[in-house]
């Protein structure tokens, strides 16, 4: 409700900002912006890319959605990709066979392998009270270092020791397209599902009812008879099995083969996109969208208007600080208790 | 001798970024943008130097950049009551991009350096002198900030005042202790030294601008505040043992090359060890019974942290 | 040189915590400041110290009256307060608790402190180190700490907020000692208790209040039925109850010990089907552990609870629910709802329904049917903080099962205006004829008597008595709450 | 040519880099040489389209393949791809634009006698600077220098690449050591650390500065570059401006001595411009080919922007009588007097690389399979 009374007032405050920055780069807003959704939308080669950067990204977001609910700020999904890529890289390397066989193989290793390693900052949080932030920060470190690790060392080209990747993945484990869009209908397909599950899961079932009670008020929780620390574990195991299956498709659909920042930075982009959704299911994937426009479209801005790229990155950190702040201001003015993330309904 | 010296010198942005942070943290508040205000007060110290051709316009400028980011999260943690996790992380994605953005122009420009200047007298002293008197006011900014720091918050009326307000805010209130305020202070003093671990990378330790020139090292920061348990001393200390860490990391390469990556993360996985460690009932069994042993046992967390206060 | 408050008043929300308070001290006087809980007395003190702004009412000193309400203020104008709980911080030193917000230099002057804390001690007969974490001191201990710096600072007005709650007894008789001596060096000491002794045996002159307003004032010595009368009101013994024939034992205690570090509770006693008891004493008595025992809820030391034939100590909580075990706590909204989640989504949470999918038709009904039952005053989409504390409480007691074995309260009706009260007690009196047994908490003496078969009274940890409430009357029962067993 | 047809007005080509345009190396080198095909060719100031810092870090969301599209799109009838870590996309986009000439540089598609030879890729060629001799050169000026007789090669990944070089620049300075030092060649120290990519990617590499500050801890006292960014001459240059007796060689940017020009030896860099006119000149005339082109300096001034594939400026640290003894190297390395690709020449591990007097085929020089005996450092991943 707060949020989306707050909605059009933050949106023009960001609209606002994002202008200020146009200039300041020197770029003209209107023809930057234009330039932008052209290159996210302007031919179906572009639609595919903004989609192939929309499935991680919604995947991530989904996933991350579930942690928030239950209170929890898995900073660490950016592992979580990383590590279901390997996962799926490691499926791709070693099983031999048709799609059919391949590519699912693939996209349960990523699962496996993200919820396992989302399941480290769980055991850390419930078994010695390690807050999730930091034991997530590391363990994305870490993951990224066995990438490189497997990258440069076991999994390295013949002769070579180059964090530039490892070979390309049989073309039989890629995600398959349809001609030569190069986004993966399997993909979009997992992304949509996942999507739609973590709604119905969140606003429909018992399942998630009790994890946004035990993410609002553990201890009521548990006076209630929910075995709270039992909904922390999945809820970091959903997260991580979402994410895995974004490495995966980032491995096997996109780059073909385990590169160093395989994770692509759609981890905390995922988070951005939950913050600006306001913790709602329903606006995940449209927003998601909407980064994922701006992050391909802006390529557009260096070949055409020789502008920098990162421009898509500050935009959209403008975006969600200056709604976040403008509801703050909202609250505040309401004269309301403290804004305790988390809240709002799923 | 030289590698120690070597090591001193690549502590220096680290050291500056901890203290910083540990100075945010006694007193409550959690400033989680430092490793996006680093990169941006780095790229912003090194714009402003090679423009005006001044290391001092360059550190001034880095400051003000970050002094600024931490003033947006204590407004939003005190005023508007926002989450501090929450703001912090935006903020921290937000700066990373305007640094790529607004420092791209810069990359690869050279600009002014710290000047290398021997501390009179102290640099002969043998190995010392070489190990830590030979560097640069930089450098040796770093040690006066760790000093000072350490000094500000055991021996000075305001540092305790600072604890007090991390500890428990509405005792410190009933002292007459403004709470709010000293969180203020303290979060931008905090940010300010943000500021010069930037500059210190981009006018000293890497002189000049490259994307992603800082990266991580304000989540290293993050850590080693917990790591060094909220401590100056032990923190600095973290640092240099840190940074020695990575150096032998570096000679390893010549037998396995694969690992070094590996090793260069294994302050993290210290760290979470550290934090399992620190929280397990033995050993708050253990720092209860020593309380002597504590501060080198085991820093506790600011029992504040994070949270907010209003007098009613 | 006198203290003079008028008009205060202190609202939080509805709770009109202190409702157009007046109170007049002269120096050299030690004042009592008497009454139930929740009664405002605390809130007031906080005023007075500076800790919260009052909404209205002004406050002299020495014929000044106190600018900008901040703690800063009030001391500089020599009134201290030591809180219910001592503010102090346990991770620092004993001289820095000492030394925090003393002015001074820019340096922390730990040299003089430490003389000046040793002078102070030596003065009031207290001895600490001055080196010690604060949080290896006792309760005691931080009090005489705080006292100590409060006198340091200057304090010309000293406040005590329940100071003898969880002391021991040399503690207190030296802390009496010191007070006096206070007074006789012309101080104003305020001395908030519920311990009538304790205000017998220290105050010149006591002020009652109750439900936010000065009800009473007495010269002591002054006969002690009429502060009891004064501080829980005019109490009709006997209300009329059904009669109800006791079954077996639900809940029988044998030698429990709770294992929570500050409260040692030593329990041993049986409740039968059908049975109400009652659970007396101040706060921090150990009502509320025990309670969280036999719930399953706090880990056990040692001991049995044996609940349906069943001993469940040290089982999982899930077994005392599935027991027939069911808890309303005190603070609704903080341990038993969950804000931010609709009326209709608690009763899904506690709901027998184990589908996967909640069916959003089907809880809404179910809500309906209980908001009616219950006669809640919300719709099933109100969310839990959006109701009032009485309907939070009808909320709390709509999401037990309807016949529970065991049925734990925790304050019942704190907060609740008659009628809400009553109605609570029409529904536990109707689950107590389906063969509950009830265990309640209170600090409301009318409620005790009326409700209970009968009346435990706890002090200091201990179950000190256990009377049935037949005989019990107000001011034996006072008195065994005050510690006093005659 | 005369006979060079004109270059139609809309004529557009795509520059692929991998770093910062503005990287004072690699990039910035081929983003030059596409300012001088647009110049020589009287090209409209619009018609090259580029794309810095493509990689999987700096651009998560892009592929070559998707950037080749959009160049194309964008009315490229030409692409440059200018990293060997495009291989993969720039092969799959040759394959998916079969009318489009490309240029992956530095690459081996094209070699019919490679071992990465794509028969099928009629659209891709390779041009690559014989880039060994200025190395020889590097190596050489180092070794001329060099007061602890400790040299340190900074390394990007391992590679065939990436061992040639190193191998040239170790043979280069043990040759002056040897002839003009008069040293005993055993007593040359030559150690080489890889950071594991082209440039530092924060995390993922070993950080430049770093590693550099370890080679001069270890007492090296001349650093070489390999990597195409200008970490070594900075932090070397620091430690210069510190009065210490240090010297630095980037690599890849003829200017890349400004960033510390006093204690800089000199700059072996790539010349592209000449070979990209020519490429180009082809496409227009419509006679492209795939071919693979090895070019070498010209001898006769290794430094003329319009011949030289290859080139060495020397820098304002070399003493003058050491740059006296490396033109007369330079001169004999020009008339093949100097031919230090000859046997006996053993790899790291021992094994016999060159039998005594064999002279190495391109095929040899190019596949390095290992650092040669006398170099500390990493042959391989293991
Ligand atoms: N403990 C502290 N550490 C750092 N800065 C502080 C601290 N306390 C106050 N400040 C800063 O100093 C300013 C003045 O604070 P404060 O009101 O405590 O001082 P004062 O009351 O004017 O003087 P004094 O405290 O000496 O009586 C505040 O705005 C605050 O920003
Ligand atoms: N911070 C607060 N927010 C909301 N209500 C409060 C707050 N503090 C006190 N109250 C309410 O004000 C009323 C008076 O509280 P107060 O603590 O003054 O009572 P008290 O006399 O001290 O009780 P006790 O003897 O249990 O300490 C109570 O109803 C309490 O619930
Ligand atoms: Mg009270
Ligand atoms: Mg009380």
């Amino acid at each position: 409700m707060k949020r989306l009374r707050s909605a059009p007032l933050a949106l023009a405050a960001a609209l606002g900002a994002i202008v200020v920055i146009l200039f300041a780069a020197g770029a003209p807003p209107l023809e930057a912006m234009r330039v932008i959704f052209e290159g996210a939308f302007g031919t179906t080669d572009r639609l595919g890319a903004t989609l192939m950067a929309w499935t991680p990204l919604v995947l991530a977001a989904a996933g991350l959605l579930i942690t928030f609910q239950a209170g929890l700020w898995n900073i660490g999904v950016e592992g979580q990709i990383a590590m279901g890529a390997i996962g799926a890289a490691w499926m791709a390397r070693s099983v031999e066979g048709p799609s059919l066989v391949v590519v699912p193989l693939t996209l349960i290793g990523g699962a496996v392998f993200g919820a396992a390693w989302a399941l480290i900052p769980a055991w850390l949080r419930t078994r010695f009270r390690v807050h999730e932030i930091f034991s997530g920060v590391a363990l994305s470190f870490v993951a990224a270092a066995i990438a490189v690790y497997l990258i440069i060392g076991p999994w390295s080209r013949t002769g070579v020791a180059s964090t530039s990747g490892t070979d390309i993945f049989d073309p039989r484990a890629w995600l398959p397209t349809i001609g030569s869009w190069r986004a993966s209908p399997v993909g979009i397909g997992a992304a949509v599902a996942a999507v739609a599950a973590v709604l119905v899961l969140l606003r429909g079932s018992r399942f998630g009812l009790r994890i946004r009670a035990v993410g609002r008020n553990a201890e009521s929780a548990h006076l209630l008879g929910i075995p709270t620390q039992r909904y922390l574990v999945a809820a970091f195991a959903m997260c991580g099995a979402l994410a895995g299956i974004a490495g995966t498709v980032q491995a096997t659909g996109f780059h073909h083969k385990l590169v160093p920042s395989i994770s692509g930075g759609y981890g905390f982009l995922g988070v951005l996109v939950v913050l600006l959704a306001g913790f709602r299911a329903l606006w995940i994937a449209p927003i998601a969208l909407f980064f994922a426009a701006i992050q391909v479209g802006s390529t557009q801005l260096s070949l055409r208007l020789g502008i920098d790229s990162s421009l898509a990155g500050v935009i959209q950190g403008a975006l969600v600080l200056v709604v976040l702040i403008v509801g703050g201001f909202q609250v505040y003015s309401a004269a309301r208790g403290p804004v305790v993330t988390g809240e709002g309904e799923a | 001798m030289e590698v120690l010296a070597g090591v001193v010198a690549a502590s220096a942005p680290l050291i500056y970024a901890v203290v910083g942070e540990t100075i945010t943290e006694k007193a409550g508040v959690v400033n989680l943008s430092l490793d996006g205000s680093i990169m941006l007060s780095a790229m912003v110290g090194f714009a402003a130097a090679a423009t005006s051709g001044s290391v001092i316009v360059g550190f001034v400028a880095a400051i003000a950049v970050s002094m600024t980011i931490a003033g947006v999260v204590a407004f939003s943690g005190i005023a508007l009551r926002l989450n501090q996790i929450a703001v912090g992380f935006v903020l921290f994605l937000l700066a990373k991009q305007l640094a790529l953005f607004f420092g791209d122009p810069y990359i690869g420009r050279t600009g002014p350096q710290v000047a290398a200047w021997d501390l009179p007298l102290l640099s002969d002293i043998p190995v010392v002198g070489e190990v830590f008197f030979s560097h640069n006011l930089s450098v040796y900014g770093s040690f006066v900030a760790v000093i000072a720091t350490g000094f500000f918050l055991a021996r000075t009326r305001r540092g305790l005042e600072v604890r007090a307000v991390g500890e428990r805010p509405e005792a410190a209130h009933a002292r007459g202790i403004p709470v709010n305020r000293v969180r203020y202070a303290a979060t931008l003093v905090g940010g300010a030294f943000v500021g010069m671990a930037g500059a210190a990378v981009s006018l000293d330790q890497i002189a000049g601008w490259r994307e992603n020139l800082t990266v991580n090292l304000g989540w290293i920061a993050l850590a080693f505040v917990i790591f060094g348990g909220w401590n100056p001393w032990r923190v600095a200390l973290a640092c240099l043992l840190y940074r020695g860490l990575l150096f032998v990391a570096g000679e390893f390469q010549v037998e396995f090359p694969e690992f070094v990556q590996v090793l260069t993360q294994l302050p993290f996985l210290l760290m979470i060890l550290a934090l399992t460690v620190l929280n397990t009932e033995r050993f708050r069994v253990v720092a209860r019974r020593f309380p002597r042993l504590r501060p080198f046992l085991a820093g506790e967390a600011p029992t504040a942290l994070g949270t907010t206060f209003h007098p009613e | 040189m006198s203290l003079v408050l008028r008009n205060i008043h202190k609202h939080y929300g509805s709770v009109r915590a202190n409702d157009g308070v007046d109170l007049e001290i002269a120096p050299g006087e030690l004042h009592g400041l008497l009454g139930e809980n929740g009664a405002g007395k605390s809130t007031l003190m906080k005023v007075v110290s500076g800790f919260i702004a009052a909404d209205s009412g002004s406050i002299e000193f020495d014929g000044a009256p106190l600018g900008v309400a901040s703690p800063r203020v009030a001391l500089e104008h020599g009134i201290g307060m030591l809180h219910q709980d001592p503010l102090v911080f346990r991770p620092f030193s004993v001289l820095d608790n000492f030394l925090l917000g003393s002015a001074g230099g820019v340096l922390v002057d730990r040299k003089g402190g430490r003389s000046s804390l040793a002078e102070m001690a030596a003065r009031y007969g207290f001895d600490f180190d001055p080196d010690a974490d604060a949080r290896s001191l006792t309760v005691g201990e931080r009090q005489q700490l705080e006292i100590t710096r409060l006198l340091w600072r200057g304090a010309r007005v000293l406040i005590l907020d329940e100071p003898t709650t969880g002391i021991s007894e040399p503690q207190r008789v030296k802390l009496f000692a010191v007070l006096r001596q206070l007074a006789a060096e012309r101080l104003i000491v305020i001395f908030v208790s519920h311990k009538l002794e304790e205000v017998e045996a220290l105050c010149h002159r006591v002020t009652v209040m109750s439900r936010g307003r000065v009800v009473g004032r007495r010269e002591l010595p002054t006969p002690r039925h009429d502060l009891v009368r004064l501080m829980f009101g005019d109490i009709t013994l006997g209300g009329a109850r059904p009669e109800v024939t006791l079954g077996d034992p639900a809940l029988s205690l044998r030698g429990v010990a709770a294992r929570t570090r500050g409260a040692p509770l030593h329990a041993d006693l049986t409740v039968r089907r059908g049975e109400v008891l009652g659970l007396a004493g101040l706060e921090g008595s150990g009502q509320r552990t025990f309670l969280r025992l036999c719930a399953g809820l706090d880990p056990v030391g040692s001991g049995t609870i044996v609940i349906g034939g069943h001993d469940l100590a040290g089982k999982p909580y899930r077994r005392f629910l599935d027991a027939g075990v069911h808890y309303i706590p005190a603070g609704r909204l903080e341990e038993g709802l969950i804000a931010g989640l609709s009326v209709a989504e608690h009763f899904e949470l506690v709901g027998p329904n184990r589908s996967f999918m909640v069916d959003r038709g089907a809880a809404d009904t179910l809500a309906a049917e209980r908001i009616a039952e219950f006669s809640i005053k919300g719709e099933a989409a109100t969310t839990a903080e959006a109701l009032s504390g009485g309907n939070q409480q009808r909320l709390l007691m709509a999401m037990a099962p309807d016949h529970p074995v065991l049925l734990l309260m925790e304050h019942p009706t704190r907060g609740l205006d008659l009628g809400s009260a009553q109605w609570v007690w029409d529904r536990m009196l109707r689950s107590r004829a389906g063969g509950t047994a009830i265990v309640f908490a209170s600090s409301d003496l009318e409620e005790l008597q009326r409700y209970s078969d009968r009346i435990a009274v706890f002090y200091e940890g201990r179950i000190i008595a256990v009377i049935p409430a037949s005989t019990a009357t107000s001011s034996s029962l006072g008195l065994l709450i005050g510690g006093v067993v005659s | 040519g005369d006979d060079d047809g004109e270059a139609p007005e809309d004529f557009k080509f795509g520059m692929i880099l991998v770093g910062p345009q503005n990287d004072q190396g690699w990039s910035q080198a081929h983003y030059e040489a596409g300012l001088y095909v647009v110049e020589q060719l009287g090209l409209p100031a619009d018609a090259m389209i580029v794309l810095d810092k493509v990689n999987t870090a700096d651009r998560p969301e892009t592929s070559i393949e998707s950037v080749v599209d959009e160049m194309v799109a964008g009315g490229a009838q030409m692409i440059f791809a200018t990293s060997d870590d495009m291989k993969d996309g720039i092969e799959a986009a040759a394959a998916q634009h079969p009318d489009i000439p490309m240029i992956w540089s530095s690459g081996d598609s094209a070699w019919a006698d490679g071992k990465g030879y794509r028969a099928d890729l009629t659209n891709l060629g390779n041009i690559m600077g014989r880039m060994e001799y200025a190395k020889m050169i590097a190596g050489c000026a180092a070794a001329l220098t060099s007061q602890t007789g400790k040299l340190a090669y900074l390394g990007p990944l391992i590679n065939d690449e990436t061992r040639r070089l190193v191998n040239s620049a170790f043979l280069g300075a043990r040759y002056c050591w040897e002839n003009y030092r008069e040293q005993d060649p055993s007593t040359l120290g030559f150690e080489v650390k890889w950071i594991g990519f082209w440039f530092n990617i924060p995390g993922f590499t070993l950080d430049p500065t770093q590693v550099t500050n370890e080679f001069l801890a270890s007492g090296a006292d001349v650093v070489i570059s390999g990597i195409d960014t200008t970490e070594a001459i900075v932090r070397v240059g620091q430690a210069f401006a510190a009065d210490e007796a240090v010297w630095a060689i980037p690599y890849d940017f003829r200017g890349a001595c400004a960033a510390a020009p006093a204690a800089c030896l000199g700059v072996p860099y790539f010349n592209w411009g000449p070979s990209y006119v020519d490429a180009m000149q082809s496409v227009i005339d419509d006679e492209f080919e795939a071919t693979w082109l090895w070019l070498g300096p010209d001898w006769d001034d290794i430094n003329n922007p319009d011949t030289s594939a290859v080139g060495w400026v020397s820098g304002e640290g070399l003493s003058a009588e050491a740059s006296a003894s490396l033109d007369d190297f330079i001169a004999g390395l020009g008339s093949g007097d100097i031919e230090l690709y000859r046997g006996p020449l053993n790899w790291q591990d021992g094994s016999v690389f060159l039998t005594d007097g064999e002279e190495a085929t391109d095929f040899q020089i190019w596949y390095a399979e290992q650092l040669l005996e006398g170099i500390v450092g990493a042959s391989a991943a293991e």
